[in-house]
């Protein structure tokens, strides 16, 4: 599959190059520090959740964002907190972004009673209600259809909520994407698809999935629906993207939707680095790494000035504490009792 | 009491749940033409409009999930499928994501969604449109699923299910869509879970839904000249079963012949002669008796859809063979040819 | 729902429109008079099969094709008889122009173990495989990704044969249309998609399933392939189609896409004419039976001296005579013998 | 006999397979990459390169079309999917269209296609990839439905799979992938719908079905000192079941216990039962007794996962009290974790 890879993966690698540094374009400092922060918090939290996973404490399939977040934060920071998201097994980063608790995220992993999920569904059914992360699912774009009729229901009470739904290039395959996006058009509803282009489904290529030459961006318009190419990396501008997908589906315009190009560090499935595995070429990692959201992130902010290595100093500890508690918390918490096995099936 | 046809009783259940209940709306293909599912969504269109009953593109599984995202969100939506076999393309959505929501998430939400879907059965529909798949959704936790049989349930189960937390299947039966028979105006739900028994007898016990319950009544109606009482238990619901209706029954009877309407595999059948053989085994004074399809696909040629379905002949002479009667002396039947001429 | 529809009706019918006359550019006297000889043979095997079915004799139900011939003559002229086609529930005319046998038509909608499906399948469920009619199935876009299996194949084997699967707006909707597509184009598979968009789907309006402004054949561009739309009621512009994309397909250039517009003249299954019913005008189905494929094909034909009234009288009384002994031996032929009911299910 | 592991069988049965017949070809997603579904497709994927073992698109329905449609042609498609559970969307394909194939077109053809799916267990992989859809296939006619416990059936089904008429789906489990046992390096095929008694007993049937046979066995030795002998039937074919079998063993201890890998409702357990009850009621010294897994989706925390799955413990505990033996005699059990870590 090598062979038939390359080309398309340097395509996108451009697509990224095209914007390759951040520009703050249009945000005030706060909403930038702000966007930065939660950038920073989704990496920590996702380096430090890798880390201790190796202890094989954690007995639930993981699949780590690292690399990814940009998309997740700049999206999120768009909605209000009665906006709904959606995900897929990828999902801890959009988990975070949206507002989820971080010690109920670290308790699903490790299997407790207040976990996310209650230690029901582990690391890929995450949901918190409360901030409208709706659902997580491991099943490939199985969301992407919730989200449209979340976004039915805030339309037919008139709301100027919006539904959110994060997929990633493999759900592009299924069936279902396309009926979605299909029954969103035809509805005209509030719901912004947000597609993370990271150029692999597990370890194939795009070109095994999709015809050469295709832009996922362009299938969505022929749905009618307005969508654009973005830099995935680059939590402002998809912060922008966002801001102006989430405006016009407030105001009734329709669906939107989003292709952000990026990449993940890590292997598909678990706390590793596969570099070695064949399936992708250390040249290509390293060219992504160099695009780092986070670094592409704090160099902007210093050439603007808006802060410092202190500034960042005080973000690590800040973050670096509540991750230790929220580990420290989880590791002492109680295990659901099996007493409680049948409640809540219907 | 006043009387209503299957439909006419469906028709009426939607009407008044959406009455008391904002949320409630109802999407499917064609629901709203005038046809409307052979009337049962009609007055729900004419009274509510297409604000709360639409038409739908033609993407089974894309439709279940939005019913699943905007029941999320605090809506009831009503997905209609005209034929049950169509659910086949929404399994994943089903099974995989609404049986498993409230469970799967911690318990701190739930999706009731409810699904209309019916059997076909006759004028030739077919392999893929006259299958029955209780015994698909039965097996998994998660889903109610119910199979009215009366017109009385076929209002109630309905009411039921519009008030329910979890997601309920419905299947209805096109073949009893104009059977008529008594039904309560006011809205009283038939509760989830409960199988009724609908003919007291003493001498074996029929358990039946659907088609083949009315099948049994006549059954039971062919054997009585012959002095055979049979009591006659409508199993409505197939998730959760009412194990303790039917095992009263079995118990106090002796003997069971079980009358499903899909394959006698990992069916119906099966799962009630099963309990009978957990829980009843030292009260079964003869084998269990199961009755269901041929066990092929569905055919379309008459002589060959006559032999395919089983029915109330086919109940009448089990129920002899369990009580070690001579069948000969059931009289000989001119196996009708039925009146149904659609529309499908 | 009607406020909705017209406007894209119109549309189409403006689509159609535009190519009123028909043109036999390109096609010898022989073929361009096999052509017609098809289309009418299939019109008038349709009109007895109709006219019949209201003796409630058929115990099938019954999606009559008049009105569409065009689209399936002119598609399965340009085949070999080993090429394959499949099709959906309106399967009559695909069936009859790939070769199918007529007894065994009319026999299996009589229910007889001489139909093509030996009375299991009816009347949706057609198949020859002598003459490459594969399957015809009622399960809306069942056999789109049958065909490009079959494509697949030929593929394999390094054959020319082609497949064609024949499906109207209706599965357009559904995910496995589109997974089908995104198959064939990623492997480049000869396989032709033939949509008759007739505006309907049962009684719904293209309005209610897809975005305003969709054209079905640009959503299949998107897949990288060629596509086009074309006049399904002009059967040597649909031949010329054909040929082109069959060569393109043989060519191992991979998968063509024909959108094809054309117009249901009766009710959705059943024999009757349905315009009372409300979901489409009078002046609609008037409009389009105005560019009726049979008569426009006679007009051409004599415009272009190739066919006299002599010529068209000897075809009718041919057909007439060949659907007459069809009828007949199916009415004779023996029903299937319920001791068989169990053969034949592994 | 040489020995292999179940998934080094599996591997070696495609090879031999590929080999044999050059229309077979395997397709699935990973099939071709470095894990080739650990490892069950990797050397078919050295010896017969991507031309014969290619990775596809992510659409499970358009994958089963396009397998039907390669076998309708003469292709002798080989399906992997990496959990059973991925095939809910393919259901429509699987049973409204493969299924029937054969049957609905008159017999003129048929779709030889062969479904290698796997069944998911333990490290928390949840509700959606842990679920066993026997009893779902098993119910409509038309497709072969075997699930191996032993690596020689392992081997074994899957080439007689290569060689059938009809759909074949082989239930691979994930737990037994390195489970070792002998398995002859002849392409020996296991005839499709056979069961087979694995040990021979006196006391007690127990039919039990993949790793539950397996745990079957462990339960066995666990009692067997206490002076309990155990017949172990493997229910390797669920579907054509092999009632012979099974009622033999059961005419011949008396007292059946029935050990499913998934849900007791009209799952493999209640067929069982029901045949027992239809043509062994007169043998039953005891009532049936079903084990599978508990009556609700799969939890992923360890606590609940151990109380969510039945093992040789259980069995044991059954088989006791279906002999009314004192339970309590059973030593101790440290639940054990499962040493497995994945890959998934
Ligand atoms: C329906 C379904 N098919 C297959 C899988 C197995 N699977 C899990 S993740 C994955 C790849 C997903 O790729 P993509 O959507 O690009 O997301 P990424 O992992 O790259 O973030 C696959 C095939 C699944 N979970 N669900
Ligand atoms: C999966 C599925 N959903 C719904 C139906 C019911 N149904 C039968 S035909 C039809 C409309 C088909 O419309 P179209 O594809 O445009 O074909 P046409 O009837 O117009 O020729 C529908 C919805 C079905 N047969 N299969
Ligand atoms: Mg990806
Ligand atoms: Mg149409």
């Amino acid at each position: 599959m090598t062979g038939k890879k390359r080309p398309r993966a340097r395509r996108s690698a451009r697509a990224a190059r095209r914007v390759d540094g951040s520009s703050l374009r249009g945000l005030s400092a706060e909403s930038s520090l702000r966007l930065h922060f939660e950038l920073l918090r989704a990496r920590r939290v996702e380096e430090k959740l890798a880390e201790l996973y190796k202890e094989q404490e954690m007995r639930t399939p993981t699949h780590f964002s690292v690399g990814q977040e940009a998309v997740a934060v700049g999206m999120c920071a768009a909605l209000r907190s009665d906006d709904v998201v959606f995900s897929g097994h990828r999902c801890h980063a959009h988990y975070l972004a949206k507002g989820g608790n971080l010690a109920a995220l670290v308790a699903e992993l490790y299997g407790r009673e207040s976990g996310a999920a209650r230690g029901r569904g582990g690391s890929v059914h995450l949901s918190d209600m409360s901030v409208g992360m709706v659902a997580a699912s491991a099943i490939l774009a199985q969301t992407i259809p919730v989200a449209v009729g979340s976004a039915l229901a805030f339309q037919m009470d008139g709301s100027s909520r919006v539904a959110v739904t994060f997929f990633g290039d493999g759900a592009v395959d299924e069936g279902v994407f396309h009926e979605s996006l299909n029954w969103a058009a035809v509805k005209r509803l509030p719901v912004v698809f947000v597609c993370e282009n990271n150029l692999y489904a597990t370890h194939s290529p795009l070109s095994v999935r999709l015809p050469r030459g295709t832009e996922i961006y362009r299938r969505a318009q022929m749905y009618e629906m307005s969508a654009e190419e973005l830099d995935g990396n680059d939590v402002y501008a998809v912060y922008r993207s966002a801001r102006r997908a989430v405006t016009q589906c407030r105001g009734g315009r329709g669906p939107v939707f989003l292709e952000c190009a990026t990449y993940r560090w890590l292997e598909h499935v678990g706390p590793l680095d596969d570099s070695e595995r064949g399936y992708r070429t250390a040249r290509e990692i390293e060219s992504w790494k160099r695009r780092d959201p986070v670094k592409r992130s704090a160099k902007a902010l210093k050439a603007r000035g808006l802060a410092s290595s202190a500034t960042f100093q005080q973000f690590e500890s800040q973050i670096a504490e509540e991750i230790a508690k929220a580990v420290a918390e989880a590791k002492q918490a109680p295990w659901p009792d099996p007493r409680d096995l049948l409640k809540n099936v219907y | 009491m006043r009387t209503r046809t299957y439909a006419e009783a469906i028709a009426e259940a939607l009407v008044q749940g959406m009455a008391q209940d904002p949320d409630v709306f109802i999407m499917g293909i064609g629901v709203d033409d005038h046809k409307g599912i052979f009337g049962t969504t009609r007055p729900a269109y004419e009274k509510f409009g297409r604000a709360r009953v639409f038409d739908v593109p033609i993407a089974e599984q894309a439709l279940t999930g939005v019913a699943i995202g905007a029941a999320a969100m605090g809506k009831r939506p009503v997905v209609v499928h005209a034929r049950n076999d169509f659910m086949f393309l929404a399994t994943d959505q089903m099974i995989n994501l609404a049986a498993k929501w409230r469970y799967m998430y911690g318990g701190a939400s739930s999706v009731p969604i409810v699904v209309r879907s019916i059997v076909g059965k006759g004028w030739g529909q077919g392999a893929t449109h006259s299958q029955s798949l209780q015994a698909l959704f039965g097996h998994f936790p998660g889903l109610h699923v119910v199979m009215p049989a009366l017109p009385r349930d076929a209002k109630g189960l309905t009411l039921a299910a519009l008030q329910a937390r979890a997601p309920v299947v419905i299947l209805e039966h096109r073949a009893l869509y104009e059977t008529r028979g008594p039904v309560p105006e006011a809205p009283e739900p038939t509760p989830l879970g409960t199988a009724s028994i609908v003919r007291e007898g003493r001498d074996l016990t029929v358990v039946a839904v659907s088609l083949m319950l009315v099948e049994a009544m006549r059954a039971a109606d062919l054997l009585a000249p012959l002095g055979i009482s049979l009591e006659i238990v409508d199993c409505r619901s197939i998730r959760p079963l009412d194990a303790e209706t039917i095992l009263g029954s079995v118990r106090k009877t002796g003997r069971v012949v079980v009358a499903d309407t899909s394959w006698l595999a990992f069916g119906l059948s099966a799962e009630v002669a099963a309990i009978c053989a957990e829980s009843a085994l030292g009260h079964l004074k003869s084998p269990v008796r199961r009755i269901g399809l041929a066990d092929c696909p569905a055919p379309v040629s008459v002589p060959l859809e006559r032999a395919f379905y089983p029915d109330r002949h086919t109940i009448a002479a089990e129920c002899l063979r369990s009580l070690d009667r001579d069948v000969s002396i059931l009289p000989e039947f001119a196996p009708e040819v039925s009146a149904f001429q659609g529309p499908y």
